[in-house]
């Protein structure tokens, strides 16, 4: 594992952090940081560590796999979503966290995704866009943005060729049945996305239905962006196309 | 491979019953203390083809499920009479309903076999009997041409496997035995 | 080479898919140290790290210089390991002496410099295309041309022309024929034209079109992963 | 009882707790028994989007410590490898079913053993698999509950091959409850999940499944290697009939097996020395055993309905004997004892 552990400040480190391992190795100014601080948060204040399983896809998300200090299994490009719903059917008491990047969830994985939703399968799934492959070195990801250059679009994705870009939460809350929770949060609101996180989790607990929640994230290493440009592209290009808010909340008993 | 293994192969339209002939026939032995095996031909060729049912039945344990020469073919429509020609040979005893002699064309019906024969079990289960015990006049059509099993086994077997039918309905328990009766009759009387 | 003797050399080489910036990059780095300069090479492969400094920054470190790249062992443990930026690159302006950056080939180009803070800001950066005409993209003189104004900003070339084994003089000379033409027609110096030791007798001091030649020594064949 | 719904019941007698499946043909009535099945024994089902799924489903499940299994064929076991990798690498003990229909491609739905070397090799590693290739329904039941055992015992990716002529015919089989018969079942364990409190009464579990240098993979790959290599001896299963003075020896696994048996009989009535190999563990392969049973003979014949995914395994386990190896290959359809005396008769 790590071997090179030094001893860093790190202030406010959420409990169901993995302490050993940081800091951890995602690249400065990398967005799975903050997602990961706001699903640590969230099982904080929930109180569910024991509980927690952590399934992690292949990609930049599959480094989160030590991360926390809580049961984690990697799983195979895209299939996070499967072994998740295996495990959940399975043993009912644990929480399941199904964790995967936008290829992930919308390219490799997206039938298990789309039937995930349509069987409002009882797990979370926390989808981490950052309009690119990161792993494999920046190309095109559903999410890419008309324009946007990557490493397979050097001339700017061309929607005409390759489509637009994924909504993912509006396509999973047009196909999830009652009870379902979906949202779209940001690294860069960070309270609104531990909110969004702790009630898809809630949600997952009370056996409502899928949770679903959709962060905005940053890759300054593939934007090739310092980081002024690369807040700029967080909050105004992105958001311009994938709107934050809660798209589907299930109505709490007694209401 | 010590004793005759009797091979049995049924074919017809999909709804005339064939399979229910084969597995009944495959279950009645094996409760008679004989090996068996039924195959139903499945696949693409059961949606819209000839169905076809092959059933073993012999002392020792059945080797392939899958066989080419039938000793007793049974074929109940124009087609499957065409179709089962693959699965004849000179010691193959071929039987048809009668009620399909007007579909046939010269050329369709086997001339390699043993004997070719028809039976009127369509006819006697509208006129005579119930049309829901056609398959049951075959089952005894094929029980006097092998001899695998008596009407007296197999009459022991129904009365286990539908004793229950029978007892809520005596009528139906009569049906069932006087169709495998006049079936083994059917081939008794072609006989001579 | 032309570049500018400063008070710090900060230099980045840029190019095409297996150009070879990092061998270029590594002797630069260490005809500074022989000089007596403090020197810092710096890994910013961000594409597709297969070929890069990670299995030889021992080596280098041993030959004295400071290496920001990961090292092997330090990736056991985390799975699939594509590319994941040192954390120690964002700040590396901050250390003392000459910087040799080591950018990947992509479609960012010279924008892959944002990533290091105060670089494109900072008036003594160099940034240097290293081009070897035996590479598909960058073959014809118009390839080159369009290659290098779309990575703009640039401050030289350089022909680093070569068939690794392979290679003859006339690929060296003709790499200098056609970079030396898209220089001039970029309005860009050509910094120098790498040649491997062993062509020092039959080349001499500069090649067929005056440029100097810089006599380098190959490194990265041992870098696998 | 069809083959099917043998393997329905043998799961259910075996314990299974929860089955994952995608419908094709010819194992769809294992998903039909089982879904009538599981509600009156408080076991579980789920019909998944695609067999990627249902392989990654069961691979969940029994890292939850529930004894899952899955069924596929054809296409369907292409699209598993996938899934069957991952329990390979992470040492699931999955149960999987395979019916084998005619390829390449989708090929028929009928009948075949064409799948002999994906269920065996399948995937990209080294094919730490257990394979037993079953010939009656009496052993579909026999080894779903053994595969069972293995599978959680060893920690392997266990495989109960059949073919589509199985799946659908009828024949005698005796069921019965393993603990009559003083089998006694290996209990599923989780691994993740585990009760107590994470950093008072136990550690996180991190299940691994990849690996970021090659000489990390390699000591793992190693490792299950040699496990494997230690556990085959206990695994290995054949039969065989008279090899001891055999000439020639005839080879074929699974329902192919009974028409090479009955060729043999009626060649030795005749008091011509032909002998029978059977192996039932295609992987591991009985090797020692096959060495021995054609130790004497001068000629190999082996029959498939394949061409000749069975010899390449049977060349291989006897790459030091140097003899003629002759193959009745009938790839995707149903080979009868007349054939192989026939072509028996050429050869002795």
């Amino acid at each position: 594992m790590c071997s090179q552990v030094q001893a860093v400040l790190q202030p406010h480190m959420p409990d169901s952090w993995n302490k050993k391992n940081k800091p951890h190795k995602f690249c400065p100014g990398c967005g799975h940081g903050l997602v990961l601080k706001a699903l640590g948060e969230a099982i904080d204040e929930l109180g569910i560590k024991s509980k927690v399983v952590f399934g992690c896809d292949i990609g930049c998300s599959l480094l989160a796999w030590d991360f926390l200090d809580v049961d984690s299994t990697q799983t195979h490009h895209g299939r996070t979503t499967p072994v998740m719903t295996g495990i959940k059917r399975s043993n009912p008491d644990l929480v399941c966290v199904a964790y995967m990047g936008d290829g992930g969830g919308y390219a490799i994985g997206s039938q298990h995704t789309v039937n995930a939703a349509a069987r409002n399968e009882r797990i979370t799934m926390i989808v981490v866009n950052n309009t690119n492959y990161g792993m494999t070195g920046g190309q095109m990801a559903p999410t890419t943005l008309p324009g946007q250059k990557t490493e397979t679009t050097p001339y700017g994705r061309d929607v005409q060729e390759t489509g637009n870009p994924t909504r993912g939460p509006e396509m999973v809350a047009a196909i999830t049945p009652e009870g379902a929770y979906v949202a779209r949060g940001t690294v860069a609101n960070m309270r609104q996305l531990k909110t969004f996180i702790k009630r898809a989790l809630e949600n997952q607990i009370a056996g409502r239905g899928i949770s679903f929640v959709e962060a905005l994230s940053t890759c300054p290493t593939n934007w090739r962006t310092n980081a002024k440009s690369t807040w700029a592209f967080l909050e105004k290009d992105m958001t311009q196309y994938f709107p934050v808010g809660e798209i589907k909340v299930p109505a709490k008993e007694g209401e | 491979m010590a004793g005759k293994v009797w091979r049995v192969a049924i074919a017809g339209e999909g709804g005339q019953g064939v399979q229910v002939i084969g597995d009944t026939l495959a279950e009645v032995a094996y409760d008679e203390g004989k090996e068996s095996s039924y195959l139903p031909n499945f696949g693409l060729e059961q949606r819209g083809g000839v169905s076809i049912a092959f059933v073993q039945i012999g002392e020792d344990e059945i080797g392939s499920p899958k066989f080419k020469v039938a000793d007793v073919v049974v074929a109940l429509s124009a087609r499957a009479v065409r179709r089962m020609h693959m699965h004849v040979g000179p010691e193959t005893v071929f039987v048809y309903d009668c009620s399909i002699a007007d579909e046939l064309e010269a050329g369709d019906l086997p001339t390699n076999v043993k004997r070719v024969l028809c039976i009127k079990a369509l006819q006697a289960s509208k006129e005579e009997l119930d049309p829901r015990v056609f398959n049951m006049i075959v089952l005894g059509a094929i029980l006097a041409l092998t001899g695998v099993v008596t009407l007296e086994d197999i009459q022991k077997v129904l009365d286990k496997k539908l004793g229950y039918k029978f007892s809520q309905n005596p009528a139906l328990r009569d049906l069932n035995f006087r169709a495998l009766h006049r079936g083994m009759e059917m081939v008794e009387q072609a006989a001579q | 080479m032309l570049i500018t003797e400063t008070a710090r050399i900060l230099e980045a080489f840029v190019g095409e898919y297996a150009s070879g910036k990092s061998e270029v990059a590594i002797n630069r780095a260490l005809d500074l140290q022989r000089q007596g300069r403090t020197v810092t090479l710096v890994d910013l492969d961000t594409v597709e790290p297969f070929y890069t400094l990670r299995p030889i920054k021992r080596l280098l470190e041993e030959m004295g210089l400071q290496v920001v790249a990961w090292e092997t062992k330090e990736l056991v443990g985390l799975g699939e390991t594509g590319m994941i930026l040192h954390r120690e690159i964002p700040g590396v302006l901050r250390r003392q002496g000459d910087i040799i950056l080591d950018v990947g080939y992509g479609v960012g180009g010279a924008l892959t410099l944002n990533l290091v803070e105060g670089a494109r800001e900072n008036r003594d950066l160099r940034i240097v295309v290293v081009l070897n005409i035996a590479r598909p993209m960058t073959e014809s003189i118009p390839d080159i041309v369009e290659y290098v104004r779309a990575l703009n900003p640039v401050h030289a070339l350089l022909n680093n022309s070569h068939l690794g084994d392979e290679t003859d003089l006339e690929i060296i000379q003709e790499g200098a024929r056609r970079i030396t033409e898209a220089a001039r027609l970029l309005g860009l110096p050509v910094a120098a034209t790498t040649a491997e030791e062993k062509w020092r007798e039959s080349l001499g001091a500069t090649d067929i079109m005056g440029n100097p030649v810089w006599y380098i020594k190959r490194y990265m064949k041992s870098a696998i992963w | 009882m069809t083959g099917n719904e043998v393997v329905a019941w043998a799961a259910l007698a075996a314990g299974a707790e929860i089955m994952f499946g995608y419908p094709i043909t010819p194992q769809n009535e294992i998903m039909h028994y089982w879904t009538r099945l599981a509600p009156k024994y408080n076991r579980k089902f789920l019909q998944t989007e695609d067999e990627i799924s249902a392989g990654f489903t069961t691979c969940g499940a029994i890292q939850a410590g529930r004894k899952a299994f899955t069924a596929t064929a054809g296409p369907g076991n292409v699209l598993m490898q996938e899934p069957f990798g991952m329990a390979e690498a992470m040492r699931l003990p999955m149960l999987a079913i395979i019916q084998q229909r005619g390829g390449p491609s989708s090929g028929t739905v009928v009948y075949s053993q064409q799948e002999v070397t994906l269920t065996t090799y399948g995937g990209n590693g080294e094919g730490h698999r257990i394979v037993y290739s079953t010939a009656n329904h009496q052993e579909l039941y026999d080894y779903v509950i053994k595969g069972f055992n293995t599978a959680w015992k060893y920690r392997f990716p266990t495989f109960v091959l059949g073919d589509g002529y199985q799946a659908k015919m009828r024949e005698p089989m005796t069921m019965y409850d393993p603990a009559e018969r003083g089998i006694e079942m290996v209990a599923p364990q989780p691994l993740i999940g585990l009760p107590g409190q994470i950093g008072k009464d136990r550690e996180a579990q991190h299940l691994c499944n990849i690996y970021s240098l090659e000489e990390e993979l390699y000591d793992v790959v190693q490792r299950f290697d040699a496990e494997y290599r230690q556990m085959a001896p206990m695994i290995e299963e054949h039969q065989q009939l008279h090899c001891e003075d055999a000439e020639v020896l005839v080879i074929a696994h699974g329902v192919v097996s009974r028409a090479a048996l009955d060729a043999v009989e009626i060649l030795q009535a005749e008091g011509k020395k032909v002998g029978w190999f059977r192996p039932i563990t295609l992987r591991p392969f009985p090797h020692a055993a096959l060495e021995k049973a054609a130790a004497r003979a001068s000629q190999l014949l082996v029959v498939e309905s394949a061409m000749g995914q069975l010899a390449r395994l049977v060349k291989e386990e006897l790459f030091m004997q140097c003899r003629p190896i002759q193959g009745l290959y009938r790839p995707a359809v149903g080979i009868m004892a007349d054939e192989v005396v026939a072509k028996l008769r050429t050869m002795i």
